[in-house]
């Protein structure tokens, strides 16, 4: 494998990761805030579904990012619903909302577009364009770091930079701002939060609002960005690889990063090459694509370090036994 | 009334299946008369499809693609009154006529077409699904461009093994950006849906691109070389007409460049990229396959191919 | 104190809940421009207006009661097991094992050895997100989802490797005809009754008769009184000595045997070889039938076959009108949205009204099953 | 006179169908400390609760500093003065100290300028109120008393001038109380007002002004601590005359039937809650184990039950018992003779959505009388259970009704008669009378001495001292994980074992084991 492999494996994987990316810092503000949310592939179908066709129809990029990024966090109130107000099952909530948006995007792309589930191709102002980092083109010719920037890290589309953006972002918002810290507090413990004066319920909410609102970025992305327009269930369990990262992450934004990139690469190579050779063994390419899911089940049991989710994720708060 | 089932990846993949229902379409508007569609939402209700388009008194029903071929087999003896036609595969029934298509014919013209326009020497092809039938492109298109120059370097990638591979645009996008690194400035598609993610890129990445099954020129006019035409349309056009007219033959049949059942696509949408030359060179080994002076080989004769 | 008499709590809630999510399907039809009640005609007489509906909604309802007893039996354990999907599948592999491993001269011999193979895959893949969670505590929920990522990617492996028949599409080959299961046409005709042609087939009564056994196991026996005693709280089962560690391997693996199950009716009965998707959503439909069915099994036939006709209207929906069949899966999502998720909407709203319209007279003494 | 701090009127609160709180009235006049007693259950939390506005009452006003006040939230609350340490800490354990302390009451939007002002802040309340906290802690790696502390800085922290206490001595050694009572005492000269809840009459009369009694979601008195005593208060909390020992002949012991050697368990997160452990029990004895809690008690009990492992050797009549593996299970234990009321029955003791005849099968399922074949015998499991509500007078009498829907007491009964059925040789209780009002309470202690006359041996864990100095023919007391010494309950006080929970051991007074059983063979006559 030569270094202009290489490289472009990494540019590759900087595109294939920013949707998981996005996703997985969607799932962190959720989780977080103690609500569990296995629905980031939903949103994120529903989001990819409606920024391609509105951008489709309008023509407007912009337009299809604030339309997908409205239907991810109509979905995410809907989440909200049944686990804040309701205090219904997470899990289940976020069951029912992936099929809902895999039936929803169907039955609404066929009926719009009558073109089997898809929307029309994007073209044109319809879809992101890539950007040129400054001085890509005078660095290109540095050795190692050149290429490296201007090929690998230069010419994605904003929503890339808005991803890569949005980890320092969050290390932010979580660990210096008011914000963050009843956020966590809420996470890990909403009694001590509601008798401190504030309220659980508007945290949560808001938790899950900006988990709507990256999730309807990441699909919007996906399908103005990483594709041309929406095809049926074109996020292929993104959702669940993001989820995966998240564990993989320890639920902290740097770590998350690392944990998309590598599944990012992971699908990049198995995209480009069919099987790996690994010296003696050779793995073949059904499971590279099932690798980030091996690697969650190894690191959920604990085999690389135990993942303590936030202790009072996944629970209903009910003030009245 | 006759019947098609239109198969996975959707009636408008811009490809294979929409190549189909706009040969049906051709039909139904020129005799004004209806035919029942549906279209498979996975492979395992083929049975169930294809059995109830038989209960409602469809005639002929046609079935697109390889896929059809085990379970056509085992509905087909059950309807002995129905007739059924499939599209890419041979099924050896009483009342099955099976089409196939010399795709290598057609392949090995798009072939010497990307030769001759590639100027880095390098051409590409993207596969759908790993199965002979799309090696089969493959192995024409090679063996194509190695007849216009033999020094030429053929990059060739699969999308997957399974028929999620027919319908992956992304990774179709990705597979071409990486041909494009390693030099490839032509690359041929032969993916169903994921071809529409290859198409784009290539226009994106501003290298010329050749579409199939459909004539797919004008999705991308200006980086559209050409489009491999498989006239699937032709043969459901025509089992619905001789259905009709009480000519329906089962047996084989094979549709070749003789009988334009295959071809280059030229029009208005590539006009400026094909040259003079291209087009004489294509006429000229046109003629010479039909006369049989040129032999291309069948990758799903032997399964292997010789470039 | 409860809150709800038994039989609003049984029927009155999930009937409720049913009623909402079809009303907002209803709506969704309207909103693409067709006629809803038309729609509810076209699959109500889809479903069961012929021998040929009913066989196919009884044919669906078969793979729902496996998949919805799977996850009945795991949630009595507090346990959700969403693998139901990756079970089937695998457990679809152990079918299509046992039937091309031997040239079976007759169904009769070749059901029980499939059961088996099916229930042990089915198991043997429920088996390692079981352990996970009773030694390692990890999340069964994200574990199981992992393993039907995993069980696809294996079923592809192989069948795109050693399992693949000659031809081009990834699949086995056919199974003997000695592994054919008799279908309810075949059965019928021996009575003199022409009923239409389906893959409905002698599985059913298998499915009917695994329903009376997960009854029996989970409100007669031992295992089931320690299931149910887990499900309800963990500290206490360890107080009477029941091993958190034994019943979570022993749910899930039942549970998971019984998602294997499925694979009789799918792969045996209806394809007769083994295809990459095979349970098409068969587990997660069980999820939205053991919610509806309140995980007891009589629920759970009944909100299956419901779930049956949902799927067989579906189709003929598709066919007569340009509504997907994707429609079944926005129901098939209300579904779970309303009972499962949204529960509390209708309850708690109920549970005044009953407050305030008095305790009823004390109930009598209804048995729990 | 000055307007009244806080008054409440009317006060009424319903979860569902029990009434919490009926109609409450009370006055709480400013810088004085008001106790509040009553029962387990009365609803002293669930007014406290509305006061804060963690709960929002059905009916009632507030008034505040005479002014009437709405308090739909606590936000109203802390508005309004007033601060509130709940029965069970409202803490991040993974957040420090300080940001458990600004969280809520944050000034701007970053928190780096609230932190620095806090950690002045709280340098200065640590100072005058001998609240000394290391800012930069985890909650997690501070015990109770250090953590009581943040949650009353929390309050401080927000200007409070009215304080809440939701039993906040439960958890405290007699020592870390004193000096709670002192930070108390000092506010109170500050001028703030203190209403602090307990059910403890040593305390209210030790430090309040007035005290009021709630007794079933009523306020059934108000007084001065000065004109009250502990008798009258007790009686107004139950309603009726207390009896304040249980009446039993003296013991008869005989063999040892427990003997525990160097018993030692190690908990989830590592932390070493036995720290060898050596104890015996002897048939027709009963051995208190008082104890503040916390301090190893419900291990003690839950490693004999076989709910945890441990180390170190444990023998039943002789027979050593597994501590670790399979065969260290609740199971095992049964068939070895050990019945067991554990301290949380509703979490523990029973299936709370299980019939009352379920129940009654609880741990005892693979009984073979309750088989047949591979099928549970629910007859003869529902024939059982009519006789043994019978035999307790479980109300209501009916085997159908579901464990959640019996009383508190009732819920108890039906483990003990559970249990007590089973005639065992060692029955090990905890709390068997928690929770559970005085008619109840003397049946049961009726039926634990019984037993014990049957000649069995019994292990009793308590916090409350009343019951074990009544119950126990000798009392351990457990401190750290460790037993802190022996007495017989006629050598000793209340006041030598509060010492001893705290962790003081009165050399003076120098009980060894040896002595204690020199002791008793002195008392009984004779040597076991
Ligand atoms: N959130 C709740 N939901 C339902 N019932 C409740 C709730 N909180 C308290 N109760 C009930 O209200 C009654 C009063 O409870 P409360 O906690 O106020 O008592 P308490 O006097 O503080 O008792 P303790 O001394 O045990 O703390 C009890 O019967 C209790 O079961
Ligand atoms: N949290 C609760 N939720 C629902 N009902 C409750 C709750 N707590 C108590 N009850 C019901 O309220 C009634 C009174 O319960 P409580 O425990 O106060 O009884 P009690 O009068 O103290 O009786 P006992 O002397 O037996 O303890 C019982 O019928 C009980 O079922
Ligand atoms: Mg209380
Ligand atoms: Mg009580």
């Amino acid at each position: 494998m030569d270094f202009l492999t290489i490289v472009q494996i990494l540019d590759s994987s900087i595109r294939l990761a920013t949707p998981l990316l996005l996703a997985c810092l969607a799932g962190l503000f959720s989780e977080r805030a103690g609500v569990f949310d296995i629905g980031l592939e939903g949103k994120m179908l529903v989001a990819a579904f409606f920024s391609a066709a509105i951008a489709a129809t309008t023509g407007s990029v912009w337009l299809g990012l604030l339309a997908g990024v409205a239907a991810s966090l109509v979905f995410a109130a809907i989440h909200g619903l049944a686990s804040i107000t309701f205090r219904g099952d997470q899990l289940i909530s976020g069951v029912a909302l992936n099929f809902l948006a895999a039936g929803t995007t169907v039955l609404i792309a066929q009926d719009w577009f009558a073109q089997g589930a898809r929307t029309p191709a994007l073209t044109g102002a319809a879809r992101f364009a890539p950007i040129d980092l400054p001085f890509a083109d005078a660095l290109s010719g540095i050795p190692l770091l050149g290429p490296l920037y201007a090929q690998a890290l230069s010419g994605h589309t904003i929503l890339v930079y808005v991803g890569l953006l949005a980890v320092p972002a969050t290390w932010y918002v979580l660990f210096r701002t008011r914000f963050g810290l009843r956020l966590r507090a809420v996470g890990e413990n909403p009694g001590a939060v509601d008798t401190a004066g504030v309220s659980v319920i508007r945290l949560r909410y808001a938790a899950v609002l900006i988990c709507g609102l990256l999730c309807g970025l990441a699909g919007a992305y996906l399908a103005t960005g990483l594709a041309a327009g929406f095809t049926q269930d074109m996020t292929a369990g993104r959702g669940f690889i993001a989820l995966a990262a998240l564990i993989f992450a320890k639920w902290r934004p740097w770590y998350a990063l690392w944990a998309c990139l590598l599944f990012g690469f992971l699908q990049a190579v198995s995209n480009r090459y069919s099987t790996i050779d690994l010296w003696i063994v050779e793995i073949p390419n059904a499971f590279v694509i099932a690798l980030p899911y091996i690697l969650t089940v190894v690191i959920l049991a604990g085999f690389v370090g135990r993942a303590t989710p936030p202790r009072a994720g996944g629970v209903p708060y009910v003030k009245e036994r | 009334e006759p019947g098609l089932i239109i198969d996975l990846g959707g009636k408008f993949d811009k490809s294979f299946n929409e190549s189909a229902y706009n040969g049906a379409m051709r039909w139904s508007e020129e005799t004004g008369e209806s035919y029942m569609e549906t279209e498979l939402q996975s492979e395992a209700q083929r049975e169930q499809t294809m059995r109830r388009m038989a209960e409602r008194g469809a005639n002929p029903i046609v079935v697109l693609g390889f896929a059809n071929a085990s379970t056509l087999e085992k509905v087909a003896p059950d309807y002995p009154d129905t007739d059924f036609a499939i599209v890419d595969m041979v099924v050896e029934q009483p009342n099955v006529q099976s089409i196939v298509f010399s795709e290598h014919e057609g392949s090995y013209l798009v072939g010497m077409m990307a030769a001759m326009a590639s100027e880095t020497g390098t051409v590409s092809f993207v596969g759908g699904m790993d199965v002979p039938l799309i090696r089969k492109f493959a192995c024409g298109y090679a063996q194509g461009a190695k007849a216009v120059n033999p020094d030429i370097t053929v990059i060739e990638n699969m999308t997957g093994t399974t028929p999620a591979a027919w319908n992956d645009p992304v990774k179709g996008g990705e597979l071409v950006r990486a041909q494009i690194g390693q030099g490839s400035d032509v690359v041929f598609a032969a993916a169903g849906g994921t071809g529409v993610g290859v198409l784009q890129t290539a226009a994106d990445e501003g290298i010329e691109a050749i579409g199939v099954d459909s004539n797919q020129n004008y999705l991308h006019p200006g980086t559209m070389l050409t489009s491999m035409v498989k006239r699937v349309d032709n043969a459901v056009y025509d089992a619905f007409n001789a259905a009709e007219a009480g000519t329906f033959e089962t047996g084989i049949q094979v549709k070749d460049l003789e009988d334009d059942g295959v071809g280059v696509a030229l029009d208005e949408y590539n006009e400026e990229l094909v040259t003079d030359d291209m087009r004489s060179a294509v006429e000229e080994a046109k003629q010479q396959i039909i006369s049989g002076e040129i032999e291309v080989h069948d990758y799903t004769s032997d399964d292997s191919c010789p470039v | 104190m409860e809150k709800l008499p038994r039989w609003a709590d049984i029927a009155l809630v999930p009937i409720l809940n049913l009623l909402l999510a079809l009303i907002v399907s209803g709506i969704v039809v309207a909103l693409i421009g067709q006629n809803p009640f038309e729609a509810m005609r076209i699959m109500v007489d889809g479903a069961v207006g012929s021998t040929y509906g009913w066989g196919y909604t009884l044919f669906y309802a078969t793979n729902f009661i496996f998949t919805g007893l799977a996850v009945a039996v795991a949630f009595h354990a507090k346990l959700f097991n969403i693998g139901g999907e990756g079970q089937a599948q695998f457990g679809s592999l152990g079918v299509a094992l046992v039937c091309l491993a031997v040239p079976w001269p007759h169904w009769t011999l070749a059901l029980p050895a499939a059961i088996l193979g099916g229930a042990l895959f089915g198991a043997g893949w429920a088996a390692i997100p079981a352990y996970l969670q009773a030694r390692r505590g990890s999340h069964i929920v994200i574990t199981t989802i992992m393993f039907n990522f995993i069980a696809s990617a294996l079923l592809v492996y192989l069948l795109v490797g050693i399992l693949k028949a000659p031809g081009m599409a990834p699949e086995t080959a056919r199974f003997p005809e000695g592994a054919y299961l008799p279908t309810a046409r075949d059965i019928f005709a021996v009575i003199g009754v022409d009923f239409g042609y389906s893959p409905l087939n002698v599985t059913f009564l298998v499915a009917l008769l695994a329903a009376w056994l997960v009854w029996l196991l989970l409100w007669r026996t031992r295992l089931g009184y320690e299931i149910r005693a887990f499900g309800h709280s963990e500290p206490a089962a360890l107080y009477a000595g029941i091993s958190p560690f034994r019943i979570t391997m022993l749910a899930m693996l039942i549970s998971g045997a019984l998602a294997g199950l499925m694979a009789i009716n799918a792969v045996m009965g209806e394809q007769q070889r083994l295809l990459q998707d095979n349970v098409l959503g068969a587990g997660f439909v069980g999820i939205a039938v053991a919610l509806m069915g309140r995980s007891h099994p009589v629920g759970v036939l009944l909100a299956a076959i419901l779930f049956g006709a949902l799927y067989q209207g579906g189709a003929e929906l598709e066919f007569e009108t340009s509504v997907p069949r994707d429609m079944v899966v926005v129901i098939q999502a209300l579904v779970i949205l309303f009972t499962g998720a949204l529960d509390g909407m209708t309850r708690s709203p109920l549970e005044r009204v009953f407050l305030r319209f008095g305790r009823r007279a004390p109930e009598p003494g209804a048995p729990a099953e | 006179m000055s307007d009244p701090a806080i008054e409440l009127r009317g006060i009424s609160k319903s979860f569902g169908a029990v009434k919490a709180n009926k109609d409450i009235a009370i006055r709480v006049m400013p810088g004085t400390i008001h106790g509040i007693i009553g029962e387990n259950g009365a609803g002293k939390s669930t007014l406290m609760s509305i006061l804060y506005g963690f709960y929002r009452a059905d009916r009632g006003e507030i008034f505040i500093r005479g002014e009437r006040t709405d308090i739909p939230d606590s936000q109203a609350a802390i508005r309004a003065g007033i601060g509130m340490v709940f029965q069970h800490f409202k803490l991040v354990q993974n957040f420090t100290v300080l940001e458990n302390i600004v969280l809520g009451a944050e000034e701007g939007a970053l928190l780096t300028t609230s932190l620095g002002k806090a950690r002045t802040l709280l340098k200065q309340l640590s100072e005058d109120y001998e609240l000394q906290v290391d800012p930069d802690a985890r909650i997690e790696d501070l015990g109770v008393g250090m953590q009581q502390r943040v949650e009353i800085l929390k309050a401080l922290y927000r200007q409070a001038d009215i304080l809440i206490l939701d039993e906040p001595t439960g958890v405290l050694t007699p020592s870390e109380a004193d000096h709670l009572f002192r930070i108390l005492e000092g506010l109170k000269r500050e001028g703030k007002t203190i209403i602090l809840i307990t059910h403890k009459l040593r305390e209210i009369m030790e430090i309040t002004d007035t005290v009021s009694v709630m007794r079933r979601g009523e306020m059934t008195a108000t007084v001065k601590t000065a004109e009250t005593g502990p008798e009258e208060l007790a009686e107004l909390m139950v309603g009726r005359k207390v009896l304040l020992r249980v009446e039993k002949k003296a013991a008869q012991p005989g063999a040892r039937v427990l003997e525990i050697e160097d018993l030692r368990v190690v908990d989830g997160s590592g932390v070493e809650r036995l720290r060898g452990i050596s104890l015996d029990v002897r048939a027709g004895e009963i051995l208190g184990i008082a104890g503040v809690a916390g301090n190893g008690q419900s291990e003690l009990l839950e490693v004999l039950g076989g709910m945890r492992s441990g180390t170190g050797r444990v023998r039943v009549n002789g027979d050593e018992l597994d501590l670790v593996g399979p065969r260290a299970d609740a199971r095992t234990r049964r068939a070895r003779g050990i019945a067991h009321v554990p301290e949380d029955r509703q979490h523990e003791g029973l299936i709370m959505d299980f019939h009352a005849w379920e129940n009654v099968a609880f741990g005892y399922h693979a009984d073979p009388a309750y088989n047949r074949g591979l099928l549970m015998d629910n007859d003869a499991l529902r024939r059982d259970t009519e006789r043994k509500i019978a035999k307790f007078d479980v109300r209501p009498a009916d085997c159908w009704q579901t464990a959640k829907n019996f009383s508190g007491g009732n819920q108890q009964k039906i483990v003990i008669a559970r249990e007590l059925e089973r005639d065992p040789d060692l029955l090990l209780v905890g709390q068997p009378t928690r929770g559970v009002d005085i008619g109840a309470i003397e049946f049961i202690h009726q039926q634990i001495v019984a037993l014990r006359d049957a000649g069995k041996a019994i292990l009793l864990v308590s916090v409350e001292l009343d019951e074990i100095l009544s119950l126990s023919d000798r009392i351990a007391v457990m401190f750290d994980g460790r037993i802190m010494g022996e007495r017989l309950p006629s050598q000793t006080d209340e006041r030598e074992l509060g010492l001893m929970m705290a962790g003081i051991t009165d050399t003076d007074r120098g009980h060894t084991h040896a002595e204690v059983e020199g002791n008793l063979a002195h008392v009984h006559g004779k040597v076991g």
